[in-house]
């Protein structure tokens, strides 16, 4: 069972995760995007991890609703209101007991996923981060080494397709041949489940 | 990096504490990013209210003051600002007429005006909203985020203040935004890419002797890269691609916008080959305005926005305005 | 080259038809390239006329217009105008009151002008001179063409502009000129060097990296080259080069000057550097303009004018203006 | 004896090598000035010589007024009135004959650097045009191709020097290392002398 002190565990994993690979997002984001990707990130998950030393919430959902507001008020663009749905919507769903399972987390998760989904009005295949959620929390039921597998595919997969969604759209079919950057840091939250699993 | 700058970190706080003490007309919050007029709120007027990222000045904190907006809120750089921001900066200027979010089309600002409007409204604030998306070089489709917000906000700024100038209700001041963003459309080139603070280098690689063709005001590239072309040939291209889009039957506005690092005087001269294409189209011109007015950080390059106006059109536009950025007539 | 324009012989004629265009309210003779505002001569007015290389825009042609210039002579890019444009300008809005000739101290400017003013007399026009000479950055020697004119030539322009306005002679005016430049100081850096168009590529090279200290407006480098520096050192350095020339005991107006490249976002955050440091060194700021005036093409950079006033001069600033370039009151 | 055919040939000689070395004088004019030099005398000397095409004036004393005003009318800067004034006051000293000698040319030309030396201020090693007119006129008296030797070795000795005029005076020491451009100019100039006179 995971309790509140896992879902610290994983969001601390993601602000390093973040913090580390800030550049290569940001990176990713200059070719068909606005080179931002990994600074809103970064400044936002320090702000989470920073939150959650100072609040400790008590239990799973209380972590991701408190993290996905803070991700609201520190990011903005695009990613700020996606990936702080994420994780409010997540929380919610996980309702307020003291330890969830992996198959509830998956399944909050995909509620998760899914008001992302509704927020964004992006579908598989439209070059966006859902491209490695939506596989992630599918092969959730099985491991969390299985959905960081998902999820780093998933990204990968987004290379060869054509954006029609974000500001990577704008480029048509120009935006071909290049990783999504919100899909690459969707895998690195991924990741993080499986290092605060200790796995 | 060629930059004016203490670090990445601090440049929009440093340039709002600059502009606090340039504009003492203004209030300027620089630890939650708010800029608002300082006599605000005032009463019996819809305030308008504005933001994106940060590095498209003097949009949107140089058009702060009398006969435009009410507030702005600047974000990071190229990052649309978080709800928190449009939520103060709504509560400070409303009087009781409501607050009009002018947003740009952009995913980011987009969903973050989206959560602040439910927010402020849990605040009892009556809230309406306006998108601008007036760049022709995106299609407005299902395969894309849809029509880029550019050169039009300015339009859009300048007439639906003067509209909130004058008490009109919040319905007819949004209804007029829309009428105005309608009546719009723009076109950008770039010479060169832009260097953001936070990257330190340009986000993409574009030579010497070649051009990006319907580009954004974040660095993005365009939608296609060509050898250079002179003023004259640009002219053509941005305009033609405007006109496919909206056609004229009465006089425009015309924006002639640079995008931060292309001199004054290559604009004019870009200008007078606008000018001349506008004639040969058979568009008639009633106002001209030429300058860096919503620019991409050091980016060389323009764009052009033509607004179909009509006489209530020009007369909003030629009512007085006080802004660091745009002032007549007081 | 990434430079919007058609061919490097036509930009200056370019550049004013576009102008021409965008300014109905200016009588532009592209031909013979003078810019006049549209109601001279005014009678009973002292008619300001100012010029010198283009690339500096909006100087000269952009401060043309009421209460301050009542015309500009620009030359080829970075080259004095000949004396046959400032001739007839002057003939253009001379109503009898007499002509200021505002020179900025350049060899080319100050021998072209002088050799104007000598025919223009001919012509029965009387003509007074005065020479801006501000940047700190050159020593005014016998081993030296004396300090450069930069941005001290808006402050010049625009009060003894207002004071023409009121009506005053042309002795007085031209006093009231030379007390602003001896009042005003200015220095500059530079991030990179300028591309003319003529040459089409950088004047110099400078690496990313690396800073001129103490440049001037033409592209020139400066008097020492240096590892990049923070907006808040580069401030320090450039208070403190004005304030070794300039001691005042007044407040002080404040340009805060782009060099053209470089985006107003850094322009407000480098403002923010010299106002900390002016409190610092205990100087009270009465007004503070931040944006690109005196420019130089596509130069990234700021230069720091100090202009220590009194009432007088504080009022004379405050009058309205009219002009494409800086506009207030009306 | 020089007549104003001759005078025709120098101006039309001196617009064809400012011409052909118009790009090495505003690459000279970069280091230590505005780059401008070259497109200068390039515009002045074509309407110099257009002018004298059209207008034929029938003294040597006449073609040197008129190009020098030519000069003043077109070029701007600081060598458009330089040379307009070498060449209007050199012209002024010829008088009216039909012809000249070289002696009495030398000596005109004597008066015409004077008249720029007091006009500009600058006395022979200041790094100006004046160090390659002075010694070009002090040589003028034996040929001209001591003339043309004289001003290529006083443009020459204008490389070690530190500019006290013009625009390269703002550089102080920088200025050192760097031939001036209105000396390479001149020495053009002296050189197009030669080319006239078919030696
Ligand atoms: N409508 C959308 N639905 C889902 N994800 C999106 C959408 N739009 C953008 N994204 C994701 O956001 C990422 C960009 O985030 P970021 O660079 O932080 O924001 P911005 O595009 O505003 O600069 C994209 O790479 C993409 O994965
Ligand atoms: N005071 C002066 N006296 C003599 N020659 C001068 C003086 N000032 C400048 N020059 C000459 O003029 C040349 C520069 O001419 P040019 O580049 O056309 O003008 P500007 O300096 O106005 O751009 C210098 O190289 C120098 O030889
Ligand atoms: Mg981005
Ligand atoms: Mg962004
Ligand atoms: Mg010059
Ligand atoms: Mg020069």
């Amino acid at each position: 069972m995971l309790d509140a002190d896992f879902f610290r565990r994983w969001m601390t994993a993601a602000a390093a995760s973040v913090d580390r690979e800030a550049d290569r997002l940001t990176a990713l984001d200059s070719p068909i995007g606005d080179a931002d990707h990994g600074s809103n990130l970064q400044r936002g998950f320090a702000a989470v991890a920073a939150t959650l030393e100072k609040e400790a919430p008590g239990t799973p959902g209380a972590v991701l609703v408190l993290a996905g507001r803070q991700l609201i008020s520190t990011v903005g663009g695009a990613s700020g209101p996606l990936y702080g749905t994420l994780l409010r919507r997540t929380g919610k769903a996980l309702g307020d007991g003291a330890e969830v399972s992996r198959e509830q987390l998956a399944e909050a998760l995909r509620t998760g996923v899914d008001a992302v989904r509704t927020l964004g009005g992006a579908a598989p295949g439209d070059k966006t981060m859902i491209d490695a959620l939506v596989p992630a929390v599918d092969a959730l039921g099985d491991s969390f080494a299985a959905a960081r597998a998902a999820a780093g595919e998933g990204a990968a997969a987004t290379t060869p397709l054509q954006a029609r969604k974000g500001r990577a759209s704008y480029l048509g079919e120009r935006s071909i041949g290049h990783q999504d950057p919100g899909a690459t840091s969707a895998a690195l939250l991924v990741a993080a489940l499986e290092e605060a699993a200790g796995e | 990096m060629r930059m004016l700058i203490n670090v990445p970190e601090t440049v929009v706080a440093d340039a709002l504490r600059g502009m606090a003490a340039a504009h003492p007309e203004l209030t300027v919050d620089v630890e939650n990013r708010v800029v608002v007029r300082g006599d605000a709120p005032v009463a019996g007027q819809v305030a308008l209210v504005s933001g994106g990222g940060s590095g498209h000045e003097p949009l949107h904190g140089g058009f702060v003051g009398p006969g435009m907006l009410a507030a702005a809120c600047p974000g990071e750089v190229f990052t649309s600002p978080v709800p928190d921001q449009m939520v103060r900066a709504a509560a400070a200027v409303d009087s009781g007429a409501g607050v009009l979010f002018v947003v740009k089309n952009y995913t980011g600002d987009v969903l973050n005006f989206d959560m602040a409007a439910e927010l402020a409204e849990d605040e009892g604030i009556r809230v309406a909203k306006v998108l601008v998306n007036d760049d022709v070089a995106v299609t407005d489709s299902l395969y894309t985020a849809g029509r880029r917000g550019t050169g039009a906000t300015l339009f859009v700024e300048k007439i639906a203040g003067a509209a909130a100038r004058e008490g009109r209700p919040l319905e007819q001041v949004e209804a007029l935004a829309r009428r105005v963003n309608e009546s719009s459309r723009s076109f950008g080139v770039a010479l060169s890419a832009v260097t953001t603070p936070a990257k330190g280098s340009p986000t993409f690689d574009l030579p010497a002797g070649e051009l990006e063709l319907g580009i954004g005001i974040h660095g993005e590239p365009g939608r296609e890269r060509r050898p250079m072309m002179t003023s004259g040939e640009i002219a053509e291209a941005a305009v033609d691609a405007v006109l496919t889009d909206l056609a004229p039957r009465n006089p425009v506005l015309v924006l002639v916008n640079g995008m931060g690092a292309t001199p004054l005087l290559e604009l004019y001269g870009f200008n007078a080959e606008v000018q001349r294409v506008l004639g040969e189209r058979g568009v008639a011109v009633a106002r001209t305005l030429v300058g860096n007015y919503v620019t991409s950080l050091d980016m060389a390059g323009a764009s052009v926005t033509l607004c179909e106006i009509d006489e209530e059109l020009l007369g909003l536009w030629d009512a007085p305005v006080r802004t660091p950025g745009l002032r007549w007539g007081m």
